[in-house]
């Protein structure tokens, strides 16, 4: 299943624009993130800090949200559209 | 058609920037009641948080960005008591001056017309899935929001 | 000199139209620190308290009503957070959708922008010698601003 | 002495622009009010019930301001700046 990256994880995860994921027999969001937390353990820890979220057909995912292979999904580092305060944001705070 | 056309136009995510009076004018048009028009534009200022900035670029999700937008000005309309609403942002690179995000809000009374374009900026701002990368004398940095 | 010059242009009782995109350039040019602009414009509404009105004219007095545009900018540079705002308003005959007021504040973020350019438009209504005279089915009536 | 008219009191007094006053003996803004009572009991009545304001040299003055031949004197209406929330006014209410 391909996962859509965004923003700073296009730099977090080589290869960049796009992230293909094995979905598994538990076909839940936070079984892809078990999945993710396995193969790219940074981007992992900010899923469980939900500094990144997960989005699913364009809206933000529970972790029991059930997945079917022709979903949209993404994930999505804070937001900061606009123009002011906002602050740096190296991926690791 | 003609009014769908008219009011994709009145949200949109794109890299060209936009004339304030181009854009105004789709609001205004929009009714004769409207007195008060409160507009929010967002520039690219050349610091934050004590950095310099020598440029910046917006990334945003295709798709989910103009939707996003587009429940905000439906909720506008809905919350307050207000006319027309345009909700606008560019993504790509900007350089420093140069015009990010634009709202604007038509209502009879100003007081309304306030309240709801500051209440859109401050929503833009927290469900929109678009992300600024600012080019800094230490590099490239993604920013992200207070909380 | 020329300082002085752009400053009264930031602060104008005129007959003609404006653009809104030249009056911001005005505000954003002063400095590369601004983020957030806030506007409001005032554009003349065809009906009033139930009344129709098909036109309407704006009297002042020539003089003060400069003066106390010029009060309103520089108390509100002083009490927020700010770094520019323009004060207009236009005088004579307006026609129906036409511009009547503009204020644009520029500040680093937009909280100040927003509360600046509120106060200004609230304390313009106040305390400046401007009237109204709309043309309604039953003739022409003087305003007066809600207490 | 001159006293500039503005809005509605330009047609409550015959003439339009300006009114022409005599500056008595005692030079308070109370007495060219009082004078204006005689002269133009309307208008006075919106004096004394402060809906129209006296302004001398571009500000509002009290009623003990103390008038010079030279000053410039207005009466002035309740403004009505911008565009909303404004309602009409028949200068007799």
């Amino acid at each position: 299943m391909k996962i859509k990256l965004f923003g700073v994880l296009k730099t977090m995860i080589p290869g960049g624009r796009d992230l293909e994921m094995e979905l598994s027999e538990e076909r839940r969001v936070k079984d892809l993130v078990y999945s993710i937390q396995v193969a790219y353990p940074q981007v992992g820890e900010l899923l469980e800090q939900k500094k990144v979220l997960v989005s699913v057909n364009q809206e933000i995912a529970h972790w029991d949200t059930v997945l079917e292979e022709s979903d949209e999904v993404a994930l999505l580092p804070p937001f900061a559209g606009g123009s002011d305060e906002a602050h740096g944001w190296m991926g690791g705070r | 058609m003609a009014v769908e056309l008219e009011e994709s136009m009145l949200v949109r995510v794109q890299q060209e920037n936009f004339s304030i009076d181009e854009e105004l004018e789709r609001v205004r048009s929009r009714s004769r009641r409207i007195g008060g028009i409160a507009m929010f534009l967002g520039t690219a200022r050349d610091h934050s948080k004590g950095r310099e900035v020598s440029s910046m670029s917006f990334d945003h999700y295709e798709g989910m960005a103009q939707k996003k937008l587009k429940e905000i000005r439906e909720r506008a309309l809905r919350d307050f008591d207000i006319i027309e609403a345009l909700v606008l942002h560019r993504y790509g690179p900007i350089e420093i001056g140069e015009n990010i995000v634009l709202i604007i809000v038509g209502a009879e009374h100003r007081a309304a017309a306030f309240k709801a374009c500051q209440w859109c900026i401050d929503e833009l701002k927290q469900i929109t899935p678009i992300w600024k990368m600012e080019t800094t004398p230490e590099g490239e940095v993604w920013v992200e929001e207070h909380p």
